[in-house]
């Protein structure tokens, strides 16, 4: 497995940059929309219309369903309502409106029943009466709303790209301040450590994982071993920019100074050396946690990603990465860019970081 | 310069500065007014000095002057006419043919004004290709002779040189070089020397009075010691905060009864009136530090090279320090004074020799503290002045919380700070208070030596007088020993009491400072010079 | 009967073919019956690989099969279409009354596709080889009989006597694909004992020779493999043209099932077979456009079951497995899973109806040996119900199955992720678990990881998998239906039958082994099929269709359910027109 | 010189050594190997199986098939692939090169566009076209490789103007070399423009915020007050400046192009290494895997190196160094 590079050295610098106040609003602005986001996939259960595993059998691939102000009479409605729909023609797929069964989209309705941290509930944001229903993107081949599945899905992926991205950079923090901090033969032996792990392909090392886990462990929590693994092994990187910092930071005069105070290694390391990376790696794993969500795609098309009937951006997109679901079903296509203002939203946040870091030494 | 308003042809007056403003908004949203209402008049050939303590606004109007503004300063109100254009008003385009071309900027550090990977000819050449039409052989001549002017003997050499093979003042010659190869009506030098050590410092001095004198050059000149203004400067503008709060000549301005143009004329008034210690000194004969032989060599390998080589550091450097004195070790850069204080503050092991404190080999090594020269480098960012200050004495695990609480804030009283900042972090102080924390957190340590590495040599010299000051009230309360490192030699007469003059690793005079201006050593004599082109007060005043 | 007919045709040709020859070494070649067609012309044909080996002693994947069976030829041969077998090298042949003695007369005056002729010493060397032990090549498992060896004597140059240990019912079609080596080319290596690294991809290819229809032109590794007529292949068509039609065969690798697709769409493989219903829905709406058609060869060999682990944890390493055996040993509870699974929706959904519901591992696909007179379970949750009360599971907290000491049913799919459309039954069974209140958990996990617990760790609770049988005929599926077989896979090393019901498989197993007339023999296979659909040793699902495309323009082309579904008469394809000769 | 380069060659030494354990370590934890495929063959027989594990050794314990392919690797072969019966080397040499051939133009292109492109952005900071650059970058690296490719075969198909995949025509191979060369060039648009969308968007942000470091700097001020013109400030000046972290970058972006090669070229039919290996890992065909991992790992070896020379090239302050 390997994962795009992200040597971003953040160490180099030398004057006060002027930071703008753009930057502060850009900083704001990317971790609200984050809060938001993990907000609202937290809260899939309210937000979602339907259960991620609802298995609506008689529409697989159904189309958007169309949300109408004006019926088949043509008279105009103040509420958006919906028509059910009938596969008519035979075929598996092909949906006509049903213009005798209108549903008013509803809001605050009972559903299906979810838990959110143990608090049960069926009532959802929105949705419609049976026999109709409202698929905002859509259902799969096995008649699930995309769209339920897509906040639901997030939950998954974005701990996921979380999880992975802490592992590394913890594990990275640890292994690069001491090679950074003790230098010489330690750090030599680090180095070429995370040189091989950077190389080694990790999927058989994947599949060994998978392989070992337990079957009785939720697919979810299995997946998210796996990721978990990824982020170990990940190390490599986030070590060597942990040790380049470490490095430069030995030979600051604070660090100097304290020694000249009767320092001992551990203290610089816990107080001085540790806490000056704290902020690198915070920007790191800004940079790394959209990496990690995006491997989450790639393992589930390798299929080492999050099984059913549990959605995942991943499996999503694996899924929409097919040919006849790309050129058959656009819809499929849709939560391949939730990732996308996710992404933007860390980019901005390890921009501005970054910048601060800069201005800041 | 062809588009210019035709109304308008007082060519004498040819810059013209009229009540500008100029703010910067900080990242944490406040505004802060570096300029206003500047107002400033330069004819042809005229040259203006500007004075000011750091902070007062000089080098936001050079870089106003130029439009040159970093991304966060914007103008408010005011205007620079160019020529009778206002320059507000040009295009890009025309801007860029004033830059370089008619208005040249030498900046602060010489060392960070050139490209480090692109060749000097090359960067030379660019501006003057930038402003004419030349051919590529004219092009190299006139940079060769531009060259010559500067007083490189070998321009070849320094044509296919890269900024990192020249030494400081070599590269400020280069950036003199480049502001003036396009032969530029008027000159903004901003601090230029303020970077350099005292020798070069002179020797950069002289040349640009001697360009101004055969190019009749207008020139802007802007720095913090009067001295050097007293040769270049036809007329002096004192900024404070942002405004200019007094001009004249250098004679006018010596009358003035403002304190605060006495202040940035004369900084050593401060350190007359300081405490004297001749009792404490006297009463104490006994040597503290000893140095015994010391030596210490490098080596160094070179990159993508097998070759190992030695710079000689020090070789056998002895001398004594005396409980409660001051003594100062100059020396240009490279003469083995910073390896010095940094074996006997225990950051290097000396090859060979012995350093003893109070007669022992074995010392604590918090019983000598180091001042660096760089505040901002030696504390740590991400701590508050409490957490700074207390650093050495939770190392030491000395008493209780409280207690170095309490004993933080003396300290940061007794150094000139006001407690209520404790909570502040560094990037909130501004330089001098930063070396002041440094100097609380050295005393919190209760060394019995201190040594200030080039501690002041960044600050401007009222600020410095203001620290040696503050130094020398804490010796005379105290019985502190202070082994100050320097390049130069600002107010040592009135610091020290005794002077060790360092060259190539080797300790060639020790003496008193009185003495120093008439010492035959050839090391000792080029930094009296130097300092005495400059005119630094200190050393004036001992002859 | 047919038999005859075919030897009447090649007696007439032979004498036809000596009339011409005059005393030259008579050819006897083989007339077909297929539309006669023009010659020329070029096919390509995409694969997921590149062929591993030419050597068809060691070959193993179905990429180097379908290539090397281009190149070779075996003495008597299944036709795909018809799954019957059918003259090949063998001109005739004829079995002793007691079935052990099966006697083969040999065409003579063919050559190898380099000239060199072929007679019995040949088919000597070759089945030498095959069964010796130190080669291990694959086929030779199929070539013991009753346990041993079959005996393979040469009786004149061109007729071979094979003797097996016991009566065969299958004994002609044992020798399908079994390729005739060329005795001159290969008898070296083997005597060095290094004919499993002879014929690799990268041999000069005339360094290799077979009877086939194509012999090896140039490999281009990791791209194509070429392949140009044989021009002393022994078929003929109905006109005397010598056959194969095309004058070269192209197997282009692309490895992605997508990129096959888009491949076929764009007119750059003429060919494709293994299409998912899903592409082929996506490729059906452009047949007229872009000059192609799709076939549905109807159901194929493969079936898809779900499969509870029933294995003897005789080592006590598996206690969960072993207390949930409780339930998959019950066959009340595999007959409610049965009844509580909608095949229907399986075949809808994932099959997109390109697809049947199975009661057994027979599939109506295998038109000899399906016995329809077993119904396919229609889901019914009422009676899925029923079988778990009377097994004594309850329901506790409104639907949750509990067995009768209070435990909640509750188990693991297993699924190899690597076959999607294993892994969307995996999740339709669970969902259709859940309405009888068993918690289903589908675990994806890499195919040989999967295997590996199946075959090796026995730590798995249950699986959907999916086998393909090797041939229409039953005696092939007795490697999984005997209690003993090696591919036993719900109960593998069972020393002896475990319940009546297993011993009475055993036993009409061995029965239709040695019983040489085909009705007793169906009549007997379809009790087997009867005990299956009652006794449920593996619930099986359903079996997809075998789904191809051609373009229009290819003649004689005649997809199948068995393997090389589209290019299996490679021999006998033709371009109609010119322009589709490439 | 001589010592550096011994130094980087045993570095590179070790590196092989040690993923060549990792990797030994790794087959031998991942359940199941090359003949598991083959026992669910209802026709051949556990004894046949058994007998095959032994011929390729894989009932020998780990450290004696390490041994086994450390000899067979000094002879050159790096191990014999299970499913080829040949030596891996062999079947490693020809898909190295197909894969070379596809990913060094991509490497090249990808940086041609990214460099000037990334230094124009380090210009535009918080403008409109700055935020475009954001969003344009952010949606690019958010598409999954396999997806690019996918949507290239399918403009290629929709088109009819490029081939859907493959290396080279059927019918160009017994044309002239012209005409053959022409036919590859063609094959390789596609494949090559995938790469470069897959890889671009991370060395564009590399690119812009180097650059954009270096602008802050004072020799950047110092240049503008002579009055440099734009271009000269950011390609002449700025570009040189920032090239030193881009350099090590470049040498990096060799490793990380190979691991985006490896999807692209199983989707769009190539014959490189990446259906081969993925075909391996499958089937566990060890030494295969290794070998091919061996390669890349050469591959990103030689990326560094040329970094290094790169640097060496245009970096005065080492140049001078030496």
């Amino acid at each position: 497995m390997k994962l795009p590079f992200a040597d971003r050295s953040a160490d180099r610098s030398h004057k006060k940059a002027g930071v703008r106040g753009s930057a502060r609003f850009k900083l704001t602005w990317a971790i609200w929309f984050l809060v938001a986001i993990h907000a609202v996939v937290v809260l899939a259960g309210f937000f979602a219309p339907y259960n991620y595993e609802t298995q609506d059998r008689e529409h697989p691939y159904a189309a958007p369903t169309k949300i109408h102000f004006v019926d088949c009479a043509g008279k105009f409605h103040l509420r958006p309502f919906v028509y059910a729909t009938r596969n008519d023609d035979g075929s598996v797929i092909g949906y006509n409106e049903d213009c005798s069964q209108p549903a008013k989209v509803g809001i605050f309705v009972h559903g299906d029943e979810y838990s959110i941290v143990g608090v049960h509930s069926t009532r959802h944001l929105f949705g419609v009466q049976s026999p109709a229903s409202i698929f905002l993107m859509g259902t799969d081949g096995f008649g699930r709303d995309q769209f339920s599945r897509l906040l639901y899905g997030g939950q998954v992926s974005l701990f996921a790209g979380f999880v992975a991205a802490s592992f590394s950079a913890l594990v990275g923090l640890l292994l690069g301040g001491i090679a950074g901090m003790y230098g010489g033969r330690v750090d030599d032996i680090a180095m070429r450590l995370a040189e091989i792990f950077i190389t080694v392909p990790w999927f058989y090392f994947l599949i060994a994982v998978r392989a070992f886990l337990p079957l009785q462990i939720s697919p979810v929590v299995a997946f998210l071993l796996v990721i978990a693994v990824i982020g170990v092994v990940g190390w490599g990187r986030p070590a060597r920019l942990v040790r380049g910092v470490v490095l430069s930071a030995r030979e600051r005069n604070f660090v100097l100074a304290a020694r000249g105070f009767g320092a001992s290694n551990s203290y610089l390391l816990r107080r001085h050396l540790m806490p000056l990376t704290f902020r690198v790696m915070l920007t790191q794993m800004a940079v790394l946690i959209p990496q990690f969500i995006l491997a989450e795609v790639i393992l589930s098309f390798l299929g080492l990603g999050v099984g059913e009937p549990f959605p995942s951006w991943g499996n999503m997109l694996a899924r929409a990465q097919q040919y006849n679901v790309l050129v058959s079903y656009w819809w499929m296509l849709l939560p391949g860019l939730a990732p996308v203002p996710v992404f933007l939203a860390y980019h901005s946040l390890a921009e501005t970081l970054q910048e601060r870091i800069k201005s800041n030494i | 310069m062809t588009s210019g308003n035709p109304g308008f042809s007082k060519s004498e007056e040819f810059l013209r500065v009229s009540s500008l403003s100029m703010d910067y908004h900080a990242a944490n949203g406040d505004v802060i007014h570096a300029l206003h209402n500047v107002d400033l008049k330069i004819g042809a050939g005229e040259s203006v000095g500007v004075l000011g303590e750091s902070g007062s606004g000089k080098s936001s109007l050079a870089q106003t002057l130029l439009h040159l503004l970093p991304g966060n300063g914007q103008i408010v109100s005011g205007r620079v006419d160019y020529q009778g254009r206002n320059l507000a008003k040009l295009t890009a385009q025309q801007l860029r043919k004033i830059r370089g071309g008619e208005i040249a900027l030498i900046s602060q550090e010489p060392a960070l004004a050139l490209n480090p990977v692109l060749s000097l000819g090359r960067q030379l050449a660019d501006v003057l290709k930038t402003h004419s039409n030349l051919s590529h052989d004219e092009v190299l001549l006139r940079c060769g002779k531009i060259l010559r002017d500067v007083g490189f003997p070998d321009t070849e050499r320094v044509m296919r040189a890269y900024p990192h093979e020249l030494s400081g003042g070599q590269r400020q010659r280069v950036a003199i070089a480049q502001a003036l190869i396009c032969g530029p009506k008027l000159l903004i030098a901003d601090e230029p020397l303020s970077a350099l050590d005292t020798a070069t410092q002179a020797d950069i001095l002289e040349l640009l009075q001697n360009l101004k004198r055969e190019l009749g050059l207008a020139m802007i000149f802007i720095t913090h010691n009067a001295g050097m203004l007293s040769t270049l400067a036809d007329e002096i503008l004192v900024m404070r905060n942002g405004a200019v709060t007094a001009h004249g000549s250098l004679n006018e301005l010596q009358d003035s009864a403002d304190e605060y143009v006495q202040r940035v004329l004369f900084p050593e008034k401060n350190l007359l009136s300081a405490p004297h210690k001749t009792s404490t000194a006297a009463a104490d004969e006994k040597s503290l530090l000893q140095v015994r032989n010391l030596s210490k060599r490098f080596v160094q390998r070179r990159m993508l090279s097998r070759k190992k080589f030695a710079v000689q550091s020090l070789e056998e450097v002895s001398f004594n320090l005396k409980k409660g004195s001051t003594v100062a070790v100059i020396g240009r850069s490279g003469s083995g004074k910073s390896t010095l204080a940094r074996c006997i503050a225990g950051f290097e092991m000396p090859d060979s020799g012995k350093i003893l404190l109070e007669g022992q080999q074995e010392y604590r090594q918090r019983d000598v503290q180091m001042i660096f020269q760089d505040a901002a480098t030696s504390l740590n960012p991400r701590f508050t002045a409490r957490q700074i200050i207390a650093e050495p004495m939770e190392i030491a695990r000395w008493k209780t919380e409280v207690d170095r609480t309490a004993r933080t804030l003396e300290l940061m009283e007794e150094v000139g700070l006001d407690a209520a900042w404790a909570l502040r972090l560094p990037v909130e102080f501004s330089g001098g208070q930063r070396q002041r924390l440094a100097l609380a957190r050295a005393l919190a340590a209760e060394p019995k030596l201190l040594i200030l590495d080039e501690a002041f040599s960044g600050f401007d010299l009222p600020l410095q007088a203001q620290m040696m000051r503050l130094l020398m009230e804490l010796q005379s309360r105290h019985g502190l020993t202070y082994l100050y490192i320097s390049h130069d030699l600002n107010f040592i007469s009135l610091f020290a009491e005794e002077v060790i003059v360092m060259d190539a690793g080797r300790i060639v005079e020790r003496t008193v400072p009185a003495n120093l201006a008439h010492s035959a050593v050839p090391a000792t004599c080029e930094l009296v010079e130097a300092s005495e082109k400059l005119h630094v007060p200190g050393v004036e005043a001992t002859v | 009967m047919r038999f005859r007919a075919l030897a009447r045709i090649v007696c007439f040709f032979l004498w036809c073919v000596s009339m011409l020859a005059g005393a030259q070494a008579q050819e006897e070649l083989l007339r077909t019956t297929s539309e006669a067609g023009n010659r020329g012309g070029n096919l390509v044909i995409a694969q997921r690989s590149e062929p591993r080996t030419f050597n068809p002693v060691t070959a193993v994947d179905q990429n180097s099969f379908g290539v090397n069976a281009r190149m070779q030829a075996d003495l008597i041969h299944i036709n795909r279409v018809t799954q019957k077998t059918e003259p090949a090298l063998a001109k005739s042949w004829t079995a002793s009354k007691d079935g052990t003695q099966f006697t083969v007369k040999l065409r003579q005056g063919l050559k190898f596709s380099d000239g060199a002729p072929f007679d019995a010493d040949d088919v000597l060397f070759s089945f030498k080889v095959y069964l010796d032990e130190a080669v291990h090549s694959p086929q030779r498992d199929l070539l013991i009989i009753g346990g041993k060896p079959m005996v393979v004597q040469k009786v004149d140059e061109y007729t071979v006597r094979f003797i097996f240990s016991a009566p065969y019912s299958a004994a002609e079609r044992v020798f399908d694909s079994l390729a005739m080596l060329p005795r001159h080319l290969l008898e070296k290596d083997y005597q060095e004992g290094k004919i499993n690294q002879a014929w690799a991809l990268n041999t000069p290819p005339d360094k290799i020779a077979g009877l086939g229809a194509f012999r090896l032109k140039q490999v281009i590794p990791g791209e194509r493999v070429l392949l140009e007529r044989n021009p002393n292949y022994w078929k003929i068509d109905a006109k005397g043209q010598r056959l194969p039609y095309l004058d070269q065969l192209t197997f282009v690798v692309v490895p992605s099932q997508d990129a096959q697709v888009i491949r076929f769409q764009a007119g750059d493989s003429q060919i494709i077979s293994g299409l998912s219903a899903e592409n082929y829905a996506v490729l059906e709406p452009e047949q007229q456009t872009r000059h192609f058609k799709l076939y549905d060869a109807g159901p194929g060999l493969e079936y898809n079951f779900l499969m509870f682990n029933l294995n003897d944890d005789t080592e006590g390493r598996l206690p969960e497995v072993v207390r949930k055996q409780k339930w998959f040993r019950d066959v009340r509870f595999r007959q409610a899973v049965s009844a509580a699974i909608d095949r229907g929706a399986i075949v809808r959904l994932v099959y997109r109806n390109r697809g049947v519901g199975l009661a057994t591992h027979v599939s109506p696909g295998n038109r000899a040996w399906y016995d329809a007179a077993v119904a396919v379970p229609v889901r019914s949750l009422d009676k899925a119900r029923e079988l778990l009360k009377t097994a004594g599971f309850s329901w506790k907290d409104g639907n949750t199955l509990v067995d009768s000491s209070g435990q909640p049913v509750e188990f693991t799919i297993l699924v190899s992720s690597s076959n999607t459309q294993r892994g969307q039954i995996a999740t339709l069974v669970q969902e259709d678990l859940k309405a009888i209140g068993i918690a289903a958990h589908v675990v994806p996990m890499e195919g040989r990881s999967a295997n590996d617990r199946v075959l090796n760790s026995h730590d798995y609770e249950a699986i959907v998998m999916g086998l393909v049988s090797g041939d229409a005929d039953p005696t092939p599926d007795m490697n999984v239906l005997m209690s003993n077989a090696q591919t036993h896979l719900w109960h593998l090393n069972e020393k002896s039958p475990a319940t009546p019901w297993e011993a009475e498989i055993d036993q009409l197993m061995q029965k239709q082994l040695v019983t040489l007339d085909y009705q007793k023999r169906k009549k007997i296979y379809d009790r087997v099929q009867e005990v299956l659909a009652q006794q449920l040793p593996v619930v099986y699902l359903a079996s997809p269709d075998i789904l191809v495309g051609a373009q229009e323009d290819l003649g004689n082309f005649r997809p199948a359910i068995i393997e090389q579904y589209t290019f299996w008469n490679a021999d006998e394809l033709f371009w109609h027109t010119p322009a589709g000769r490439h | 010189m001589i010592r550096y380069l011994a130094r980087r060659i045993g570095h590179a030494f070790l590196l092989l050594f040690g993923v060549s354990i990792l990797l030994f370590l790794m087959f031998q934890a991942a359940p199941g190997d090359f003949l598991s495929e083959i026992r669910l063959n209802e026709q051949i027989s556990p004894q046949t199986v058994a007998h095959l594990r032994a011929q390729y050794g894989l009932d020998q314990p780990m450290p004696v098939r390490y041994w086994k392919w450390l000899k067979s690797t000094a002879k050159g072969e790096l191990g014999y692939s299970f499913a080829y019966n040949t030596p891996a080397a062999e079947l490693l040499w020809p898909r190295a090169r197909n894969t070379l051939l596809l990913s060094v133009p991509a490497l090249l292109l990808s940086w041609l566009i990214a460099v000037p492109l990334g230094v124009l952005a380090a210009g535009w900071k918080g403008n409109w076209a700055d935020r475009l650059f954001s969003g344009g970058t952010s949606v690019l690296l958010a598409l999954p490789d396999v997806l690019i490719a996918l949507l290239a075969l399918l403009i290629a198909l929709k088109t009819g103007r490029f081939p859907v995949g493959g290396m080279t025509s059927v019918s160009a191979q017994d044309q002239d070399n012209w005409a053959r060369l022409r036919d590859l060039a063609w094959h390789m648009v596609l494949p090559v423009a995938a790469l470069v969308i897959g890889s671009v968007a991370i060395i564009l942000r590399h690119v812009r915020a180097s650059v954009r470091e270096v602008l802050e700097s004072t020799y950047m001020r110092a240049a503008e007050g002579h009055g440099l013109s734009q271009r000269k400030i950011l390609f002449g000046y700025a570009l040189p400046a920032a090239a030193n972290p881009l350099i090590s970058l470049f040498g990096l972006s060799v490793a990380f192009l190979l691991s985006v090669s490896l999807l692209v070229e199983v989707v769009m039919s190539w014959p490189g290494m990446g259906p081969l290996l993925l075909e391996a890992i499958l089937a566990r065909d060890l030494f295969l895997v290794i070998g091919a991992v061996m390669f890349s790992t050469l591959f990103l070896i030689g990326g560094n190196l040329l970094a290094d020379v790169l640097l060496y090239v245009f970096d005065p302050r080492i140049r001078r160094q030496a």
